[in-house]
């Protein structure tokens, strides 16, 4: 084992352990706005996973998007609805019990189903392509058999019409027109 | 001799992370070793940065407003901010009674942690950078994340209405104020052709983007000092902390060491937007030069670059504290307008321009 | 078996993340933590289509492609979420789901 | 028509209006007693919806010491100088009210010096304490440089204070029947030293602030109320006078010397904070003409028409005199029963506390930043408020 590939191997077991240890306290914290915490946690060793798997460009974007927007909107919306005493009612028994089952059984079913399963492994030491930003950036834009631009069209078409449609369910609709030019710009601050 | 000799004892502070890693595989004691004295080292650098910037500012503050400020300690007051940093190191920490205490804990961490990320990939001179990552840009915006979740924490965690509000301030604030930092970002990536910091400065060999880059550059810069100052919550953007309004925002329950680190997090932060302006718009440390002339960029060279970088970036630290002092605060509404139907309207108007100017070749000096 | 990590422990990470998600999304009673367990299911897809991308399909980066267009509806995803509970927080003074019932006959 | 007098708690507990579900939850959050705003013991329990002001309901009393009841138990000269511990900026008026009660109960005629000084000190003390509004009024909306500018020039009118009374803040200077000593052989010169320096200053204080797109912008049509508004609510001073209603008693029912000299009343026309905010810069312009045209000719006189030891007894009935302080009309009202040295009871009908209801007028449906801007274009003082 050469060093690189033993820090590679410490460090992905590392991740791998904070990684779950902060998801489970996702879904199992009380306290919901600690539970975002854990939730940034977990997206932040995402991104170094990523870095592990040599898609860089895609850990940054992991960490603008997610860290920086998604993680943060989630945050505003634990600050709108609830308060710091707020503590979550523990699941009932039965809902807990099939939860477990349900998430248990999933586990269990996939994992047998990778060990039976051969999958068609590349190469071990493939090229990959010198910049991945650039390459992406073709995919995205390209059009043909192996260009995404339908796609990335519809997802910008998705992206305005959530923001439209964010600002249109979070506008007070009772209030008086007076108030709505910074009532409107107030949800459109906070739904980007 | 004298930046010749910091720079290479700053480097050798900062590549103490790097030798760890190295050593990690031969012995694991030596690069615990590395690691401790790396993560001091950083400290020593943050703090003692931070202290510089926190007397600049006061002297700044001083001579636009009719006095002298901090002149007791030490020559001309040299020594007043290790002087307040002792003093805040030994005030009374408090914890208010119903606080969440882990996330009032977590916040001023998370503040830290941020600038520190960020100021790892600023490339100082040509020897002296950190981490030289491929996606510099986009990671420097990515990590302005972490600093905002701090003060949302913050403002939570203190279980104050008033920190809340200034909590929710900053998040609308920054998440507003970041779409018009990433496109003026996005024009220099443009005009550069790379998201690497140090390729980007390489590329300004010929000229600044400032000005090689027309008015396009010049409004991608005031874009872009507008919009970083916003996301500091320096004035007249500070809304999130503004002391008259909300007796100081998310860090009011702070105290003593927790608060320093807001503190500090603040101060290093302006220093990273200033040098990150002065890297992306007026070339880093790369000396003034003009394409084609040979003799003036060869005599613009004798000046070590380590000081092209340094003035750089104190004159954006001068600008932005010059707008400090002498400007009012912003009302909430009027923070949110200025963002969403001027700045942003702009941003991408420039966008295309950079694009169209990239496309057609029409820089101020086309170079080799 | 080797420690380092191959497809198979890459696959294992994403599908304990997948299932820790899925038992979130039913167990939450506050619908921002089912919309946070919904982001962990979105994350470890994401995860999944990189992992394969990174070791069965390595020349190309469509599985990238895929991973940012994850990414892109998470964000959609959250906003109209958040959106939506403050909504219903204003009208309901509650956002657990278990109470959100109207529909219910 | 019989007014309902409810109790701060009865305010806070009223249930939001109507029962539609879509209302938004609205939060009560204290503002004050220590907050940096206020400038200093006032306390507002603001009524909030998200960071839009639904309702500020001022909490007074934080700082009641008494004093008109302690006026009961002392003679007016000793009243005079509890008086300067109300307003504390514009001390000198202060003691001039009580003064030109006495005065008007006993039916006493001053010479012309004494009326002179008197408002000479009075304009002087008006300037100063616009200055110091001007400069906490930058402070109050971000920008803390104005502050100290304001401060540098109001130091150098405290120091004629200095010079002339002995005190830079409470100067128990104005006394019935005359004032306490006469003015310092310097006192002219310092004077016109100081008009020659801070007029000047004025239209710098107009580039720093007034032109400021962020100023204009706070401040224009924020925190209006019409002239309806300030005259139901009682208000006075320069926040009346914006909203357009030309009261100023230095004109209106001029006192001391007013009547000789000639200055324009500042008046508005909106009622935002930016007019309030013109008026009293104009004053400060005012304030300087006035003393210009009086310094030069103050005659020649005594400065007390009797001992200090004679006994004041007002005749047996009520008393009371107003007059125009930095900050609006102070009313003095006594009243004697003809015997003793000391009033049955005593009042002060203070600026103050008349305009700090119109912040809630002013405030409905703004933000919680054109609050404290409200606050401060009223230029409260919070000792005044309570007494």
């Amino acid at each position: 084992m050469n060093p690189a590939e033993l820090t590679h191997t410490i460090v992905f077991y590392g991740l791998a352990l904070v990684s779950i240890v902060a998801a489970l306290l996702v879904v199992t914290v009380k306290r919901i706005f600690r539970a975002a915490v854990a939730l940034a946690t977990v997206l932040v060793c995402g991104a170094g996973f990523y870095i592990l798997l040599d898609y860089d460009f895609i850990a940054g974007i992991q960490l603008l998007v997610y860290v920086g927007g998604i993680v943060i909107l989630i945050v505003f919306a634990v600050m709108l609805t609830s308060s710091l005493e707020d503590t979550e009612i523990r699941p009932s028994k039965s809902r807990k019990a099939l939860g477990i089952i349900s998430s248990l059984g999933f586990l269990a079913t996939a994992l047998i189903a990778f060990q039976s399963t051969s999958f068609p492994l590349s190469a071990p030491t493939p090229e990959q392509p010198s910049d991945v930003a650039l390459e992406i950036g073709r995919k995205l834009l390209g059009y043909g058999s192996d260009g995404y631009v339908l796609p990335f069209e519809i997802i910008s078409l998705l992206l305005l019409s959530a923001v439209i449609g964010a600002i249109v369910v979070a506008r007070n609709p009772l209030k008086k027109s007076s108030d709505l030019s910074g009532q409107s710009e107030q949800s459109d601050g906070s739904a980007t | 001799m004298l930046e010749n000799l910091l720079t290479h004892s700053a480097f050798e502070i900062l590549t103490l992370s790097d030798r760890a890693a190295q050593a990690l595989a031969e012995n694991p004691w030596e690069a615990a070793g590395y690691t401790l004295l790396a993560l001091g080292g950083t400290g020593a650098f943050l703090s003692l940065l931070g202290m510089a910037l926190i007397y600049v500012e006061r002297k700044v503050a001083a001579h636009f407003q009719c006095r002298l400020g901090p002149m007791r300690v030490g020559w001309h007051g040299m020594l007043q901010s290790i002087a307040d940093a002792l003093k805040l190191l030994q005030k009374e920490d408090i914890i208010p009674e119903k606080a969440d205490k882990l996330l009032f804990f977590l916040a001023p961490v998370f503040s830290i942690i941020a600038t520190v990320l960020a100021l790892i990939i600023i490339p100082m001179s040509p020897s002296l950078q950190v981490v030289d990552l491929n996606i510099g840009v986009i990671f420097i915006s990515a990590v302005g994340g972490f600093g905002v979740l701090g003060i949302l924490l913050a403002g939570w965690s203190s279980n104050n209405k008033w920190s809340l509000l200034g909590a929710m301030r900053a998040g609308a604030q920054f998440i507003s104020y970041e779409i018009s930092v990433t496109l003026s970002l996005l024009v220099i990536t443009l005009l550069a052709g790379s998201l690497q910091l140090s390729e980007i400065v390489q590329s300004q060999q010929d000229g600044w983007w400032i000005w090689r880059g027309h008015i396009v550059g010049v409004v991608a810069f005031f874009v872009f000092i507008i919009s970083s100052t916003a996301e500091l919550n320096r004035p007249p953007f500070d809304l999130p902390e503004a002391e008259s309004e909300l007796t100081g925002g998310f860090h009011t329950e702070y105290s003593g060491l927790r608060f320093s680190f807001f503190f500090l997090a603040e101060f290093i932060n302006m220093f990273i937007a200033s040098a990150l302006g002065a890297t992306l718009f007026f070339g880093g440390w790369m000396p003034f030069h003009i394409g084609g002339f040979e003799t003036f960029n060869s005599i613009m060279d004798l000046i070590p670059p380590g000081l092209w970088f340094a003035g750089k970036t104190a004159f954006i630290v001068f600008l932005m504290m010059w707008v400090r002092w002498t400007f009012p605060r912003l009302r909430v509404d009027q923070l949110m307008r200025l963002e969403w139907k001027f700045l942003l309207p702009v941003g991408f108007i420039n966008l295309f321009a950079a694009a169209t100017i990239v496309l057609t070749k029409l820089y101020f000096f086309p170079g080799q | 078996m080797s420690f380092v990590p191959g497809l198979f422990h890459w696959l294992c990470l994403s599908t304990i993340l997948f299932s820790i998600g899925l038992y979130g999304v039913m167990t939450r009673r506050n619908a921002v933590g089912v919309l946070m367990s919904v982001e962990l299911l979105l994350n470890s897809a994401a995860m999944n289509f990189l992992i394969f991308n990174h070791f069965a399909a390595k020349p190309f980066i469509d599985g990238a492609v895929m991973a940012l267009f994850i990414i892109a509806v998470a964000a959609a995803e959250a906003v109209v979420a958040m959106a939506l509970f403050v909504a219903i927080f204003r009208s309901r003074k509650t956002v657990d789901v278990t109470q959100i019932d109207t529909l219910k006959g | 028509m019989a007014v309902k007098i409810s109790t701060l708690e009865e305010r806070i507990s009223v249930p939001a209006e109507g029962d539609n579900p879509l209302n938004t939850q609205e939060y009560f959050i204290n503002m004050g007693p220590q907050h940096p705003a206020t400038h200093g013991v006032l306390r507002l329990m603001l009524k909030l919806d998200g960071e839009t002001v639904r309702e500020v309901i001022p909490v007074l009393g934080y700082i009641h010491r008494g004093i008109e009841k302690i006026g009961e138990h002392q003679t007016y000269r000793q009243f005079v100088h509890l008086t300067d511990r109300c307003d504390y900026l514009s001390a000198m008026m202060n003691n001039w009210a009580v003064s030109l009660m006495v005065e008007k109960a006993m039916q006493t005629q001053l010479n012309d010096r004494i009326e002179y000084i008197r408002t000479i000190m009075a304009e002087l003390e008006r300037i100063q304490s616009h200055m110091l509004w001007w400069g906490v009024l930058g402070m109050d909306l971000g920008a803390f440089t104005p502050f100290l500018y304001g401060f540098r020039d109001r130091e150098m009118i405290t120091d004629i204070f200095e010079e002339t009374i002995g005190c830079r803040l409470t100067m128990n200077y104005i006394q019935p029947g005359g004032l306490m000593d006469d003015i310092h052989p310097n006192f002219v010169k310092r004077v016109k030293d100081v008009i020659a320096y801070a007029k000047p200053k004025i239209d710098e204080y107009e580039e720093l602030l007034s032109g400021n797109v962020i100023i204009q912008e706070r401040l224009r049509n924020v925190g209006t109320i019409t002239a309806e508004q300030a005259t139901s609510l009682g208000v006075t001073g320069p926040v009346l006078r914006a909203s357009g209603v030309a009261l100023d008693l230095r004109r209106v029912a001029p006192y001391g010397a007013y009547g000789q000299v000639d200055f324009e009343v500042a008046v508005g026309s909106v009622g935002d904070c930016w007019d309030r905010y013109w008026v009293r810069v104009e004053e400060i312009r005012q304030s300087f003409r006035i003393i210009e045209q009086l310094i030069d000719n103050i005659p020649a006189g005594k400065t007390m028409l009797s001992k200090p030891a004679k006994k004041i007894i007002l005749p047996e009935g009520s008393h009371y005199a107003q007059l125009e302080t930095a900050r609006g009309i102070l009313g003095i009202y006594a009243v004697s029963d003809g015997k003793s040295e000391n009033p049955v009871r005593i009042h002060m009908r203070s600026p103050n506390y008349h305009n700090v209801w119109s912040v809630d007028a002013m405030t409905r449906n703004a933000r919680i930043g054109d609050l404290v801007a409200n606050i401060s274009s009223l230029d409260i003082v919070v000792p005044d408020i309570d007494r």
